[in-house]
């Protein structure tokens, strides 16, 4: 860690910032994201997709990945949305959208699903988040603002619980700033739980080193650095 | 002590007490019972602490208790829903305190009070706001918080089927907190779909023992 | 309490030791104990018997009494023991007995069967005991002797959860010493819960004062309590 | 990770190192993975940890496990029955150690451990020698006793059937700890009476979802 430079806790990749490859010619969007972390889903996992843009990557498992997923609401092998008569109110996701259920499915109670996610038992998690810090705390729960509704859901429990949390956001917020930050300033949901980070503009990975590059998108590993630097 | 059928959703909630904690199954509306918060309303009970995942969606069931005035305390883990105006607006007037916990750890606590755990170490919500003011302890290398079993005085919850002796199964993913509050309340009420009799009912996929289940309600939509 | 004669801990009846009714001709048998026993269950109660004679408190149970058997290694509803073809290796009682199924049975397992119990929802648990104290000690699962391999099973469990712990046991030990004392000296199974104590010579309550005579059999209050000091 | 299914016993316990905390199923007979502990004395894993809720029947499974001297220590709650000869002999000789624990709280340490909860607080035992030298804790006026997780390397269950994802359904009162460990160990071995196909056992009477289930073997008595 010593030799590289560390801006804003972002550390080149494995050699130095002009081996991390772009591999993309511009920024992704939210599908292109999802179809990333789809790809890095090692076959046959048990997966937790957090509500909203992490719901995407269900749609870029590819046929025969074996990838199973749970909804913290009581079941394994939830299958895709449910359309037209599919629709049916006692089977939804965590985001309460009705959805369908695959051969192979299981029903339990909330104790049970989340003894599960405590426990260790999911491979993957994939969650949004407000901020991420370089060495992997989250904060996706709460803008601390003060007339704010703070609303946790299992974030926590996910966060915490699953082996690898793996976080999908666009990297600047839209004010400009960067969401990847030295330390999270928006209330934490967990501490050094990311493992890895997808955003429009680059992959990191986090750890306790900081966050490394693994590869960007429309632009150099060199241009990033100094973006974060100044954001 | 054996389980009563009730003739209607007004008997099975009678004599809800003021003050009560009132655990209320559901995940969003799927398993959320509508006939029994319907009938606390007219029942009357007030000064409530509620106890269930959400805080109320649109102007029914849970919302409409809220509205109306009965509940002093939630205790949930996501209160914000984009139609979870009655609550946000008496949260915003101060009119509702609210106590936010973890969705697993509401669960876990639940589950204590069911199981006669005294208190338990879980990681979840460690060096969050959430933990704040919790006591700590590190095992194996790694941070808990202790928490406390959360009990009601009754529970309301939805069920698919119950049979007379009050053995309940639900219905995929409405089954939610239904079989964890059911052990937690002193008074557990079941508002189900079909009563069936004693027999119907696997006896393997019997998900609440009837041992857990005061009151049954059939509640045909 | 200072005005009643205490002797190894046990006081007389409501009254007074002559007002403490004889209600048999002679010591009770085993199965007259455990007819008295099904006599004081609720109707509609939760009921969890031990293992040995405790089991035979079912045989009493009256028709319609609406009483549920709870078995700890995971069943309610437990009907009689199997006969013949009734006889299922998966299917047994705590003592590894075959038993039968009754309508309305639900299995469940050990964890969930154990929260049931120490979770206080089983109504009365019947146990056998080597000794019992007049505040409701209990000790049933170890002799204490060196050469002894303990064992204790759901003994705990069931004295700490049970609403009320019933004991079933003769209140004299083959040497007339008598198994209710004012403090066990056998390992303890818990710590007063045991609410009331059938024997084959009378029956007491037991509390923080102490045990109360409610009714002997074949000796008179006086002389039992008699037989108690000298024990 | 997707579930594998076995040829046979044999290749179903391919793998227990030396040392390993091995939980067993089983409640006397019931539930007793007999071909696994046949397959594992095979095998030759030695200076095991066997948590299991009885210490071996007859001369059969886990007798016939601790006959062959592999059994280093013994955790269970009741070791003591008629047919236990083997175990009784070897402890009696100081061959064998024994962790004696609550039948329920032997269950809800391997529940905690499934669980992730880091420890917790327990009534059963308070008072008694199963206590001594524990941690109590006095909460809402009851005495505790503190009691910590309890994992296996290996668990090795016997249920009814199993689907090709691993699911699994139990028959009657061979459920016992068979859920249980299969939340608590790093490989979980389930041996089945039948295989059944994706889809063929009804998702509302899964007890054990397949995410807890390693490796499958059939064995058709």
């Amino acid at each position: 860690m010593s030799t590289r430079t560390l801006v804003a806790g972002v550390l080149a990749g494995p050699a130095d910032l002009d081996a991390v490859p772009t591999t993309a010619p511009g920024p992704l969007d939210k599908h292109a994201m999802a179809a990333l972390v789809a790809r890095d889903i090692p076959a046959g996992s048990f997966v937790n997709l957090g509500i909203g843009q992490p719901t995407l990557v269900a749609d870029h498992l590819p046929a025969g990945s074996g990838v199973v997923l749970h909804t913290e609401n009581g079941m394994l092998n939830m299958g895709p949305a449910a359309l037209g008569d599919e629709v049916d109110p006692d089977l939804t996701n965590a985001g309460k959208v009705p959805v369908t259920e695959l051969p192979g499915a299981a029903y339990f109670h909330h104790a049970d699903s989340f003894a599960m996610m405590r426990g260790g038992h999911l491979d993957v998690c994939v969650l949004g988040a407000f901020q991420v810090s370089a060495r992997g705390d989250l904060a996706n729960w709460h803008t601390g603002a003060p007339d704010a509704i703070p609303a946790v859901g299992g974030a926590m429990d996910l966060a915490t619980g699953a082996r690898q949390v793996f976080v999908m956001m666009t990297l600047f917020a839209k004010d400009g700033t960067s969401k990847l930050v030295p330390s999270c300033t928006y209330p934490l949901t967990g501490l050094a739980c990311v493992s890895r980070l997808y955003t429009d503009q680059a992959v990191f990975d986090l750890g306790p080193d900081g966050a490394v590059l693994r590869e960007t998108f429309g632009c150099s590993a060199r241009e990033l650095v100094e973006r974060l630097g100044r954001g | 002590m054996t389980t009563v059928l009730c003739a209607d959703p007004d008997e099975a909630v009678a004599g809800v007490g003021d003050g009560s904690t009132v655990l209320v199954g559901g995940f969003g509306m799927a398993g959320m019972p509508v006939a029994l918060i319907d009938a606390l309303i007219r029942q009357g009970a007030t000064d409530l602490t509620v106890v269930s995942n959400n805080a109320g969606n649109g102007d029914t069931g849970l919302a409409a208790l809220l509205a109306a005035g009965r509940v002093r305390k939630v205790v949930c883990s996501f209160p914000r829903q984009a139609d979870s105006w009655v609550f946000d607006g008496l949260y915003r007037q101060g009119r509702v305190e609210l106590e936010l916990v973890p969705q697993g750890t509401l669960a876990e606590r639940m589950r204590a009070a069911g199981a006669g755990i005294g208190a338990f170490y879980c990681p979840t919500g460690v060096g969050t706001p959430l933990a704040e003011g919790k006591e700590t302890r590190e095992i194996d290398g790694r941070s808990h918080v202790l928490e406390y079993p959360l009990r009601g005085d009754v529970a309301l919850i939805g069920a698919y089927r119950a049979d007379r002796m009050g053995n309940l199964v639900y219905r995929k993913t409405a089954r939610n907190f239904g079989p964890v509050m059911a052990t937690a309340a002193t008074t557990v009420v079941a508002q189900v779909r079909e009563v069936v009799d004693v027999g119907a009912l696997d006896p393997e996929a019997v998900v609440t023992p009837g041992i857990y289940v005061d009151r049954v309600v059939e509640v045909t939509s």
